[in-house]
């Protein structure tokens, strides 16, 4: 059982830069932010670790900081440009009974995030799914395609970014009501 | 003699027979044997994540009931308790009594739906409608103390929206004392019926660090031998309270983990709710159960990941607020959507009408798969 | 419509006992498409189960398109699926009833103005005979929706296509 | 061997088991309801179709605000001074002309969030739930009693008393602009 900290120090022995920042302040639980690139070693080094044993990957939440400027595109539609994308991974060990929250972000243009799928297994979907609704890519990630959205929805538009907007029509069907 | 037969690739749904909603297996089958599925999923997808940014956080709620429709009072719960933790609300004692009463209720709902379509799946229909009929008993009780069947927006942040019904508490009286005497009927019709047990027994075995790798909970979990359940584990609410007892899977008709395992637990599990709902019922203190709803919902900024143990497993709520009276990002966990990636292991080497009573076994609900 | 439509699409021959029979036919042999969708799935399962009885009025759920005369459209219909329903509706053979259950059916419910993967309402690819409100509608708000398509049967003409 | 022998025995006594089990069943008494003749008799928090008395109505669109699918949509005109739209059952007064209530239950999602913030309970989930129609159209419903020339008159007169107020307003201003300066600088033209 560690808190926060204390698996920050350790991080921070052990991957150096790579480990970021520690984020206390919010009122529930610390973030620990960690380089997109270099996730999947802290990942394995959390889950073998014998004081770390973070074995279950409970949940993985892709999500757009709507962090950058607010511009208008040449139709007239809000757009954002710059600012980050964000993977959120909460991580639990069920034998000595800690969590960590672990947080990387990456620029929004090009998110390249490394994946965590050959760390633990269930992030395989996870990960999909953060890439269908989101935008984030997965480098070396095995099967990489949409899994909510049909595999024919327009190239590149994801519908849980902020400046989303919805297509008129898809195979025919109007999509607004 | 060998023959020497060729792969073939065969679509499963998404409108299929069997009664667990709008899923496409794609399995590539040799002959019957099965070696590998993909599931498509999306087929629901109800955007419900989108919503959730474009209302206020109880508006949400209604929502929540939507994703997992079979156990809507566990999605309520999830999300009211994640709004309470980012605010720092303590509900009274009153509410807390009867959100477990109401989720343990909800829980014996869903395993009958869980069991008893497993069950039709593979063949015996009479169990169906004898757990069918069980569940009006609960729905009825659920009407009356809320107004709804089945999405019943009754968890609040912060409260309920209405206080029980006069009659619940000896309803619910009523109730266990009747269901306690039916899952034996029920053991006796199904659990231990040789066909049954043949169709199920040594079927989709999930060996365990499987399971802990694939993110598996629940009874999906529990069925491979591990007693982990949330309500112990990782006490929320006043579990701590209440003696139970945690099933867990023992092979007692084939190996640990496998399909009947899993049903077993499920069956045990509805016995041990009866139990936690007999030693809440009777204490339920007095209190207004409206008292700590806070007037306007507008929690600090930050983020919070809580997770409760729903019928189907760790149902997680990770919300991200930016000082609004919308949440800023919503993202839920759903138990089968991580259950379900466990699918393809499982249906390797088996049958094709095994896929089935695998896929039964392991209750998904696509509502909040797709979410 | 079916057997009868040509010979007698222009004629003044009386044939309304035949109406009368057909429809009587037609309208107290209703085979669903077992088929759900969504919530609403789980309240016509509880439809046709003990308490409700879908199969006092006839009404049975195939497993095959084939074999169905009435398709009730139970949940929320996505764009991914709102295809794969229309093609299960013709492959159904005519005469053929739709029965639009609950409000996401009927026009997206509550995913009507920021579901962008959710098809606003079934009747934008195949035409809806009755439509159900509710969500879910109770199992005795679908019953009653299956009487108002067993009247709309019952004044059936099969001179004219009305379906 | 053995097991075999031992396999079909257990298999044709579960069976039997399972069989008691049903037979018992028939002497058990018929829980299906005979619905059109029989109805049961709903409990008094049931939440089924929406009803506006829109007498009580004050126009004050809570429930609209509260309703998270938007299927509520409240028009309202502000009545002009002397006229007397009377008082709610609760004894609030009335301001605003409710023009149009419009609830499209074809939307609705039936959470009863719009119920609770009403000051004057005019809107309420009733216990009807038979209301299934033939065409989608006849699914919004109308609450609204005005009817529609009634609603012009409605818009027109505010508009009348808008405009008169104005012109009281700017003759008022003119008055009081002509008054302490008279001979102030004349006002640049722009053309």
């Amino acid at each position: 059982m560690k808190n926060a900290e204390e698996i920050f120090n350790i991080l921070k022995d052990n991957f150096g830069d790579a480990v970021i920042a520690l984020d206390k302040d919010t009122p529930t639980e610390a973030v620990i932010t960690v380089d997109p690139l270099k996730i999947h070693l802290v990942g394995e080094f959390l889950r073998t670790n014998e004081d770390m044993m973070f074995d279950s990957l409970m949940c993985l939440s892709g999500v757009d900081d709507a962090n950058g400027k607010k511009v208008k595109d040449a139709d007239g539609t809000d757009i954002i440009e710059g600012g980050t994308l964000s993977v959120y991974y909460h991580l639990h060990s069920v034998s000595l009974k800690h969590k960590i929250t672990l947080k990387v972000s990456a620029p929004r243009e090009d998110a390249k995030v490394e994946s965590v799928e050959n760390v633990w297994k269930c992030a395989d979907w996870h990960e999909r799914e953060a890439f269908d609704l989101v935008g984030i890519k997965f480098l070396n990630h095995p099967d990489l395609r949409r899994i909510m959205m049909p595999y024919d929805w327009e190239e590149g538009s994801h519908p849980l970014r902020k400046d989303y907007k919805n297509p008129e029509f898809y195979q025919g069907m109007k999509v607004p009501y | 003699m060998s023959l020497k037969t060729e792969t073939m690739v065969l679509n499963m749904g998404p409108q299929h027979p069997s009664t667990h909603g709008v899923l496409r297996l794609e399995l590539k089958i040799d002959g019957e044997l099965v070696l590998d599925v993909k599931p498509h999923l999306g087929y629901l997808h109800r955007c419900f994540e989108k919503h959730a940014e474009a209302m206020q956080y109880n508006q949400v709620v209604p929502y929540t009931d939507r994703l997992d429709y079979l156990a809507a009072m566990g999605n309520n719960w999830g999300y009211a308790l994640a709004v309470e933790k980012l605010m720092g609300i303590q509900v009274p004692e009153r509410v807390e009594y009867i959100r477990v009463i109401v989720a343990e209720l909800q829980r014996i709902a869903s395993h009958q739906v869980a069991l008893g379509s497993n069950a039709a799946d593979i063949g015996a229909f009479t169990p169906f409608l004898y757990l069918f009929r069980d569940r009006e008993h609960i729905l009825s009780i659920f009407e009356d103390t809320c107004g709804a069947r089945m999405l019943y927006n009754y968890i609040w942040v912060g409260g309920l929206s209405h206080d029980i019904h006069p009659d619940f508490v000896k309803k619910v009286k009523e109730f266990v004392s009747y269901y306690k005497a039916t899952i034996i009927e029920l053991d006796n019709l199904l659990s231990y019926n040789k066909i049954f047990i043949e169709r199920t027994a040594n079927i989709g075995v999930l060996p365990l660090d499987t399971a802990i790798n694939f993110g598996a909970s629940g009874p999906a979990l529990r069925g491979s031998g591990i007693p982990f359940d949330l309500r112990r584990d990782d006490p929320y609410s006043i579990y701590d309270r209440f003696d139970f007892e945690i099933p867990v899977g023992k092979g007692l008709q084939g190996q640990v983990g496998d399909c009947w395992d899993r049903y077993y637990v499920r069956v045990r599990e509805m016995e041990q709710s009866l139990r936690i709902i007999e030693q809440a019922i009777d204490h339920i203190p007095e209190g207004d159960v409206q008292s700590a709803i806070p007037k306007r919902i507008k929690p600090p900024k930050g983020t919070v990941y809580t997770r409760i143990e729903n019928p189907r497993g760790e149902l997680g709520y990770f919300i991200i607020s930016d000082g609004n009276t919308n949440p800023f990002r919503v993202k839920v966990r759903a138990p089968s959507f991580v259950n379900l990636e466990v699918l393809g292991e499982l249906c390797k080497g088996h049958l094709v009408a095994d896929v089935i009573a695998i896929l039964g076994s392991i209750d998904i609900v696509l509502g909040e798969v797709d979410r | 419509m079916g057997l009868l439509d040509k010979e007698f699409s222009d004629g003044n021959i009386v044939i309304a006992p035949v109406e009368d029979l057909f429809n009587w036919a037609r309208l107290s042999s209703i085979w669903q498409l077992g088929f759900g969708l969504a919530c609403c799935a789980i309240e016509m399962m509880a439809t046709s189960m003990s308490h409700y009885d879908f199969d006092r009025f006839g009404v049975i759920p195939r497993n095959t398109p084939r074999q169905a005369d009435a398709i009730i459209i139970s949940g929320t219909v996505t764009l991914k699926m709102a295809t794969r329903i229309k093609r299960l509706y013709e492959q159904m053979p005519a005469p053929k009833y739709i029965i639009s259950m609950g409000s996401c059916a009927n026009c997206g419910g509550p995913y009507w103005e920021h579901g962008y993967h959710v098809l606003k309402g079934i009747d934008r690819v195949i035409p809806v005979d009755v439509y159900v409100p509710g969500c879910p509608p109770r199992p005795e708000a679908l019953l009653e929706g299956l009487l108002k398509l067993q009247d709309k049967i019952r004044n059936e003409s099969l001179r004219k296509k009305s379906a | 061997m053995k097991t075999y022998f031992r396999n079909t025995w257990l298999g044709i006594y579960t069976v039997l088991v399972g069989m008691k089990i049903t037979f018992k069943h028939l002497f058990t008494p018929a829980v299906t309801i005979q619905y059109p003749e029989v109805k049961l008799k709903m409990p008094d928090r049931v939440r089924n179709r929406l009803y506006v008395n829109i007498d009580d109505c004050i126009g004050c669109d809570q429930c609209a605000r509260a309703c998270p699918v938007s299927c509520i949509t409240i028009d309202t005109v502000k009545s002009i001074p002397g006229e007397d739209l009377g008082t709610t059952s609760n004894g609030k007064k009335k301001a605003l002309w409710v023009t149009k209530f419009d609830i499209d239950i074809a939307k609705c999602c039936f959470c009863q969030l719009c119920v609770f913030p009403c000051p004057t309970e005019c809107i309420y989930m009733t216990d009807v739930y038979e209301f299934s129609e033939y065409e989608r159209e006849r699914l919004v419903y109308k609450f609204s009693s005005l009817t529609e020339e009634e609603v012009n008159q409605k818009k027109l007169n505010l508009e009348k008393f808008q405009a008169e107020k104005e012109a009281q307003k700017a003759a008022a201003a003119a008055a009081a602009a002509a008054k302490p300066k008279p001979d102030a600088p004349a006002q640049p033209s722009a053309n």
